[in-house]
């Protein structure tokens, strides 16, 4: 699936997306798979509290299944307006 | 309804007369707009405005649909900026057409606490001593109970 | 602040221009636009506004430099007509420019609330079949419970 | 003193404006006087509940002393905006 991060997740993570191929169930197991790839994902992904999580470009939940989902992004509360 | 996501400059003049020529049989038209105001007082250079494109535009149409049935609106206009703005600059703004003040009122804040809060933006100010990205705020975040 | 009290026409967009312009330390510019909708369903050939010369001006002034205190306001505009107007012309605008949207918006809507019932005008519909003054409404007297 | 009439009042009264000679101590006393003086003054006063009043260009009270008040308006429920 596509995975996408903006403004500071992004920048953190130091990629705006990326295909990643996962068997994870939930977003929270994708978050937990790719902050154990390396520390600036574990950084990037700390404070689940700081971040939302959009599936198809909707908003969702880091407990939403993640089966058939193509497009999954990461990002601080939004700030738009 | 227009709904329009764009790195260009709009004039807030002539997007208000054109809503409002299209809109007579509504008695009252309500806009809203959004400029870069100097935070940093003076420190300014700029403001970024990043977004997700596909997602902004169907999250902004999916807010602005359920303002117009919720208040019966004549028409509703949405223009959001992103790219690098400088200060004194316009970054968004809507317009409300209703045939009662109340609800061209009331659908113009309905819009504006949805798009600071729900529609993919971030904000970052570009100051001469470093950037900053902007944080949400909490009574942002509250202000979305009213409805 | 500028308030106008006019028989002329106003170009909603140029006023609405220069407003903005006027106040870039402002990030929240608000503006509300009355016009003549044809209530009568086809029928209504002008709406004829009477107003109290001297009066109007002075209630206008206070009710503007109440908001003005009330919400620290960047900057406070409001035009209003009298005289014949027909369907689909601009009867009156108000704006508000203030640092938070909450305050522009709530700005508004107290000069809006107020001018309704507040300001010296009295406005009659004259139709096909006969003229009628447009009775005040109760909960346009009851809108003024909120401030 | 000037005593102004506007919309539905100035149009049953049949005037926009008078000079009145009045020694009323209060607006009452001297919306008695003119409805005593013709039948379209009493018309338009005969529900003051759907009048208002302002003295020198001030809202006022049907209760309030003239005593100093140049100008006297009489009108309906504004409908401005």
């Amino acid at each position: 699936m596509d995975v996408l991060y903006f403004a500071w997740v992004r920048e953190r993570i130091g990629l705006p997306r990326e295909r990643v191929e996962t068997g994870a169930a939930t977003v929270a197991d994708l978050v937990s798979e790719l902050s154990a790839r390396e520390d600036r994902y574990a950084a990037a992904f700390a404070d689940l509290s700081a971040l939302r999580v959009a599936l198809d470009q909707e908003l969702s939940d880091f407990d939403a299944p993640l089966a058939g989902v193509r497009e999954v992004a990461f990002f601080p509360p939004m700030t738009g307006g | 309804m227009r709904i329009a996501v764009q790195t260009d400059p709009f004039d807030l003049g002539e997007e208000a007369n054109a809503f409002a020529a299209g809109v007579t049989a509504a008695g009252a038209v309500v806009t809203f707009t959004g400029v870069v105001r100097d935070l940093a007082q003076g420190g300014l250079r700029a403001m970024e405005i990043e977004h997700y494109p596909g997602m902004t535009e169907k999250a902004i149409t999916s807010i602005a649909e359920r303002a117009a049935e919720r208040w019966s609106l004549s028409d509703v206009l949405v223009i959001h900026r992103h790219g690098q703005l400088r200060p004194g600059e316009t970054i968004m703004m809507v317009a409300t057409a209703a045939p009662h003040r109340k609800h061209a009122f009331e659908a113009a804040e309905y819009l504006m606490d949805y798009l600071k809060s729900r529609a993919p933006f971030w904000k970052k100010e570009i100051a001469a001593d470093g950037s900053e990205w902007v944080a949400a705020k909490v009574e942002d975040e509250d202000a979305l109970d009213r409805w």
